[in-house]
């Protein structure tokens, strides 16, 4: 076929801009960084901040999922308080009967990653086969964690043994070769994640729901098994999270993994997955966690006007992260 | 090692009025002191929860070098470890309000007294109703403080003939305080007073009181010494004729004891207990300070 | 052809709501053999697809499978049987790229990872089937319509089908492209595949089928080879009238110049764009696809980015940015995709109808009584079949879908309208009616411009054509001047021997 | 033309059961109510959950329009406490020279609804001319706003002078025929947006933007302009809120309007508004800011096994709305 007139779409998918955006917002804010404070590129500060990020990192690679296939976690903070809550009930139980050693932590492991598979089995079965908004199902067991977080606390704060948890603390505190656990655990996550998504079925189904429920359903894809899945995913990296977590804070409270839902989310959305579902990755959720990460650090890098304005700052950083994106995208 | 000394001042963000009123004095001490030491430098920060106020401090060890640190916890237990591997690497610590789960860490505590706040609050309330009655309670938000003010309240009141007639979570937050209160009134017809256990809370329950037209609650007794309260104690408000001290400037205090101790080369340190002070139409006067924003 | 059939339909009833919709249909596809299902829009041809393939369950009657009765509980068997199906509506997922959507629910893998490369190359041989060059990785949003109908067509024959269903896979297709499907077609009859397929272009069905069966009202009224029915024989069936004067007479010399457009660019897709439209005239616009027709004239009413150096109607210099701009003027055009572009598909039919011209309808408050009996108006005018009124206008037949969109433009009642594919998945008696409707149209005094990549309706209709070719006006022709061949030349380039893709 | 087959007008416009679930909802809990505590039904009771609810009844309605057109706002709750914050920050400026009387009112209420009209022109803005995600924009206009007003209140309460909030209060607590005010604005609002969206153009706007925007474009609709006056019309009405909110306790603090957004989104999709777009109704909105307010106040009318458990309840109920509504959809 000789047609000279179907050029358009013969252009392969160039690295497009849009794919620089997050990326070049990340340059940036390194680039500010290191030219405020000599010690930000240094390995501890930079093991510090991966460090941190894992939790929400971790989670919101299991975000960018559910929400490439069109749906969203609200409750995922407070599940992470809850697992906390209950994996230390249950450790700080266990220590008679287990001592101190690797069968308890084993098992705080194994209930967390049980408690997390549960409750996002249960929130992908309220979404799918009750066919309930994300939204609503999501945001009242946001409530029910919260509440029974409190309360299994009594209003305060559950705390591993201390003994427990001076034997725990390696876990987020060491490593191997001078890399610590949660920095290599979100590694693994986010290259497992981004085989998930980019180069294995699970991927593409759900991209494929995301994009178009029905015509996916048309096409022998079990709509609702899939999105049930992500939902479960979600809920056992919160599980993930959770057992690096609370090795570096040995506690859980009331407070404990406040407006996670909302950083994780931003991060997914930074990093160009498409709120509304159908398009996402891995790699970008990832880029938008550092930004996040970085924006906190930074500003902890200098004396700036007023504390009071940090929140401020950080709004116009993630505005400006994403404007620069749409712009390069524009341009590219 | 250059000449100037870094202090690292980590506190819990302005969320509600107290936490404001600190946030205001740690500003306000910081920038006295800079100007009055000038081979001090210091850091603030201030975290929405516990987990931040960890990144804080470690990101003040990590690029700021800190050769102090004086913390306010969001929260006991988990702060402990961190503030420890602080203390461990020589860093003076000087701990603020809410004390350490492990004992000796830090090199000077400033402390404020919870139990003792609740059980102030309580003995009052014992003495201004020898005949016992009926009372409703507001608390903050779900937390260890919240905890351990009421447990010294509870204890304070017992035996007093002084029975709880309900207790909800108004968060240390006006409009919460706002709708807790006006349910109660719907649901009791007999309240005497209310321990409403903060200041901030305290003006929401007033609101609810007056718009309702109650007469039977004799008395709202707040706590923590905000502006406008003690000024209604001082001119001798019926409603609220005290006020229990819970004083937001003990960062302060702390601060400057740090500093001073650093600049000064004759460290202070042990532990400083900040009572609660009962504040009532006669004391008033010298627990007010109108330039505060709490 | 002779065999017993592979798949038939008996005694076969659906239901949507109350309404009854397919009262007792019986059908056999056998192997080898091309049979055609044709009716008038809404007559339930694509409703007789879907329960053939499992994806919609009949009300009552037997699905016999070699013979055998089954009902298949879900889409899989289906396709397990080897039946596959191309959807009158695409249905692709637009943000995925064309190999994607070509593997979708059936993904090749090496161990634990999709085989990526196997599928890109499988995926090329399938595309290189039907002569669509389009890359595997391009996302599917940025093919135009006749490349995602290829893309369909390339998925279908990817999957080896003992039974192929196509439901008017050729609307969006150009000559050629459908020369290149038929290929595919009969190569596929030749290996023993039953292909069942409906068309409105009854040239196609005379051209390909080997049988032909009639629906009418939901009914089968005719089933017999296709050697003993010609064309006018078919439309007789459907409509259940003669069909054969289809085209009005074209009107006399045409008056004043209304709309005159000089240097219209629409960056990236027309350059130079030029010319005169006259009142009371058809102006037919013919090119290949992709030659720029539609942006061209979206660029014109302010749908796109575009500048022009003059426009003007009725002599008056106009600016044109954006669509309101244009309707001020009375220039309205109808969009050639009437599911991305057109119609809201799960709104209503009066909502969809007065969407464009609400102002109509009342100041503040919208008159509601005013709408309905404006779609009273439109249902009527338009012979616009629905089985309820208010139902989503997505269950509309396709046919009766693109009647809403004509009715739609109209309530604007435009002075030009530009009507772009007008008669795109239209029977053949309503296809008259159209014509005979846009040459009333013209008559009392409008203009009309038609964009159609059918050829006939080009030389049937249009008392002018303009011709495009990449972007640029290559020819304007008019009177006897009108023929297939001129046509063709100038959309290929003088001296172009094969008429591919030729408008 | 003749049309046989069009069944002519069969439009029996019966109540449909999706209609009736959230209504049915409300219903059950007044039920639980009112035999749980004698006083529920009273005139007092009554006011006092109507007038509370006003606040975010104002914003939902506003927030209504914004989703039914493909939106959202997660800003409307630090908006409002940055409103409330300036609106006392100018009455007590304008205090020495305007004095206690009508006009410093007004002034206040002109700032409140200038403030808020700028503040939603500001994220439309964003949004759809530069065409940023709707998330991103709010959520980080809401770490601004929230930033803003404790910057402004230096960490702590913004209060209004005490004689001018004497003065003010009875735009909370008074109003006409023993009906007080913020049921009558919420009132007005509610029947005002009602008919915007069912009968007027704007609301089929919306709908139409929400269902296909380039469909909607297409078909002479100003999309950005469309989309940019409900962010618009979210703002002001959200200045309407503040200037009902300020009299009650006549202060602002960081803490003011905390979590609103997710109040207001949650009672619009409670209502049986579409949280991806397309289809709103503001009635049902109406209908769930009742529901969200019942529970707190059936909460605190009746002792419950502990209070730490109040979200937890509070969560069942919100998904149990929703799954009534489903049920009552798929019988009907
Ligand atoms: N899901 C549905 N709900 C209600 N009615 C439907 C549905 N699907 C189809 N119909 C109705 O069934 C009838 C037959 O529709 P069908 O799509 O089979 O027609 P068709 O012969 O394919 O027409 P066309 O040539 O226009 O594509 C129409 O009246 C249509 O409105
Ligand atoms: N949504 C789109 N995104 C990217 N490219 C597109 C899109 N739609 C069309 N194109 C490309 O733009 C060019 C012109 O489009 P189009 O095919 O609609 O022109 P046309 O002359 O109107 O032809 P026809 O109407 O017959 O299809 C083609 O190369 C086409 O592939
Ligand atoms: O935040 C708390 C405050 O509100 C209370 O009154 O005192 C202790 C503080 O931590
Ligand atoms: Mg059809
Ligand atoms: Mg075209």
């Amino acid at each position: 076929m000789t047609s000279e007139t179907t050029n358009s779409p013969m252009r392969r998918a160039l690295p497009s801009m849009s794919v620089l955006g997050p990326v070049l917002a990340l340059i940036v804010l390194v680039v500010i960084g290191a030219s405020l404070n000599a010690n930000f590129l240094g390995t501890a500060n930079i093991t510090n901040v991966l460090a941190r990020s894992a939790f929400i990192g971790i989670i919101a690679v299991g975000m960018t999922f559910v929400i490439t296939a069109g749906g969203l976690d609200l409750s995922v903070g407070s599940m992470a308080a809850f697992i906390a809550g209950l994996m230390i009930l249950v450790m700080n139980a266990a220590l008679p009967s287990l001592g101190v050693g690797v069968p308890i932590i084993l098992l705080g492991m194994a209930v967390a990653l049980l408690a997390g598979l549960v409750a996002g089995l249960l929130n992908g079965f309220l979404i799918t086969t009750l066919g309930i908004e994300a939204f609503i199902v999501t945001l009242g067991s946001m409530g029910i964690y919260r509440s029974l977080v409190t309360w299994l606390a009594d209003g305060g704060t559950l705390s591993l043994d201390f003994e427990l948890r001076t034997f725990y603390r390696p876990v987020y505190f060491d490593g191997i070769l001078g890399i610590s656990w949660p920095i290599i655990v979100f590694a693994i996550v986010v290259i497992v994640g981004e085989l998930l998504m980019s180069r294995a079925k699970f991927g593409r189904h759900c991209a494929a729901i995301g994009s178009n429920e029905s015509v996916a359903h048309y096409s022998n894809v079990d709509v609702n098994r899939t999105r049930l899945l992500t939902y479960a995913m979600l809920g056992l990296l919160v599980g993930v999270a959770t057992i690096m977590y609370v090795p570096r804070l040995g506690s859980a409270s009331a407070s404990t993994g406040l407006l996670w839902e909302l950083e994780a989310i931003a991060a997914v959305i930074i990093g160009g997955t498409v709120l509304k579902g159908g398009f996402g990755r891995v790699w970008g959720t990832v880029i938008g966690v550092l930004i996040l990460s970085l924006i906190d650090n930074i500003l902890n890098l200098t004396d700036l006007v007023s504390p009071y304005l940090n929140g401020a700052i950080q709004g116009v950083i993630i505005i400006l992260a994403v404007i620069l994106q749409r712009e390069a995208k524009a341009k590219g | 090692q250059d000449e100037t000394t870094v202090i690292g001042v980590s506190i819990p963000a302005a969320t509600h009025g107290w936490a404001g009123g600190m946030n205001f004095h740690a500003q306000e001490t910081v920038e006295r002191l800079e100007e009055t030491y000038p081979e001090l430098d210091f850091v603030l920060t201030a975290a929405s929860d516990a987990g931040a106020q960890v990144n804080d401090i470690e990101d003040m060890v990590a690029t700021r070098g800190i050769d102090a640190l004086v913390v306010l916890p969001f929260e006991s237990d988990p702060l402990t470890p961190p503030i420890q591997s602080v203390a461990e690497s020589g860093t003076w610590v000087t701990v603020v309000d809410r004390g350490l789960s492990v004992e000796g860490i830090e090199d000077l505590y400033v402390a404020g007294d919870n139990p003792g706040f609740g059980r102030v609050a309580g003995e009052y309330m014992a003495e201004q109703m020898p005949d016992g009655g009926d009372i409703v309670v507001l608390r903050g938000i779900p937390t260890t403080i919240d905890n351990e003010r009421v447990a010294g309240f509870e204890e304070a009141i017992e035996g007093s003939g002084i029975n709880i007639i309900d207790m909800e979570h108004g968060n240390w937050n006006r409009d919460d305080s706002f709708n807790v209160m006006q349910d109660f009134l719907q649901k009791h017809d007999q309240i005497d007073a209310v321990w409403a256990s903060d200041d901030d809370m305290a003006v929401g329950v007033l609101a609810a009181i007056e718009a309702a037209g109650r007469e039977d609650i004799q008395f709202v007794l707040g706590g923590a010494g905000m502006k406008e309260m003690v000024q209604r104690v001082m001119e001798g408000d019926d409603m609220i004729p005290a006020d229990v001290t819970y004083p937001p400037a003990m960062i302060a205090t702390a601060i400057e004891m740090t500093a001073v101790g650093l600049v000064s080369n004759a460290p202070v340190s042990g532990t400083f207990t900040i009572g609660s002070v009962l504040i009532t139409e006669e004391n008033a006067e010298q627990y007010y300070y109108p330039d505060s924003p709490f | 052809m002779t065999d017993a059939p592979v798949l038939s339909l008996r005694d076969v009833r659906k239901s949507f709501g109350p309404v009854e919709v397919l009262h007792g249909v019986d059908l056999d596809l056998r192997a080898g053999e091309v049979l055609a299902l044709i009716g008038e829009n809404g007559a339930g041809k694509s409703t007789t697809m879907k329960i053939l393939a499992g994806y919609q369950p009949a009300t009552s009657g037997r699905i016999l499978l070699d013979g055998e009765e089954v009902s298949f509980g879900s889409l899989h068997e289906g396709e397990e049987a080897g039946i596959v199906m191309i959807h009158q509506e695409f249905n692709l997922a637009e943000q995925l790229t064309v190999e994607q959507n070509i593997f979708l629910g059936r993904e090749l893998h090496n161990g634990w990872f999709l085989d990526k490369a196997r599928m890109r190359r499988l995926a090329r041989e399938y595309l290189d089937r039907v002569n669509c060059t389009v890359h595997p990785d391009t996302r599917v949003s940025q093919l135009s319509n006749s490349d995602k109908q290829m893309v369909e067509i390339a998925k279908a024959l990817s999957r080896d089908a003992r039974v192929l269903i196509m439901d008017e896979p050729t609307a969006v297709l150009t000559g050629s492209e459908t020369e290149t499907l038929f290929e595919q077609v009969r190569a596929m009859k030749a290996d023993g595949t039953a292909i069942l397929f409906t068309s409105h272009k009854l040239g196609e069905v005379a051209a390909i089928a080997d049988h032909v069966t009639v629906l009418r009202d939901g009914a089968v009224v005719h089933d017999g080879r296709a050697a003993d029915i010609d064309e006018d024989g078919m439309a007789t069936a459907m409509v259940g009238r003669d069909v054969s004067d289809l085209y009005p007479d074209k009107a006399g010399a045409p008056d004043d110049v209304v709309l005159r457009v000089t240097g219209l660019d629409v960056p990236g897709h027309a350059e130079g764009v030029g010319f005169e439209l006259r009142r009371g005239e058809i102006l037919g616009i013919a090119g290949l696809i992709g030659s720029g027709r539609t942006e061209a004239m979206e660029g014109l009413c302010g749908l796109r980015p575009a500048r022009a150096e003059r426009i003007e109607i009725d002599g008056a210099k106009i600016d044109i940015r954006r669509p309101s701009d244009a309707l001020e003027h009375g220039l309205c055009y109808m969009t050639e995709d009437r599911k991305l572009r057109g119609l809201l598909l799960d709104k209503s039919m009066r909502v969809n109808l007065t969407l464009q011209s609400l102002d109509q309808f009342g100041g503040l408050m919208i008159d509601r009584a005013a709408e309905e009996r404006a779609l009273d108006r439109a249902i009527e005018e338009f012979d616009i079949r629905a089985g309820r009124r208010e139902m989503r206008v997505g269950n509309l037949s396709g046919g009766n879908q693109q009647k809403l969109l004509l009715a739609k433009v109209m309530m604007s009642d435009p002075s030009i309208l530009i009507a772009d594919e007008p008669t795109r998945g239209i029977d053949i008696g309503t296809k008259q009616q159209i014509y005979a409707f846009l040459r009333t149209l013209a008559a009392s005094g409008r203009a009309v411009v038609m964009i159609s990549s059918e050829m006939q309706e080009v030389i049937g209709l249009a008392d002018r054509v303009l011709v495009m070719r990449l972007g640029r006006v290559s020819g304007t022709l008019s009177g006897d001047e009108i023929t297939e061949d001129a046509i063709v030349r100038l959309a290929m380039g003088v001296g172009a021997g094969d008429s591919e893709r030729a408008a």
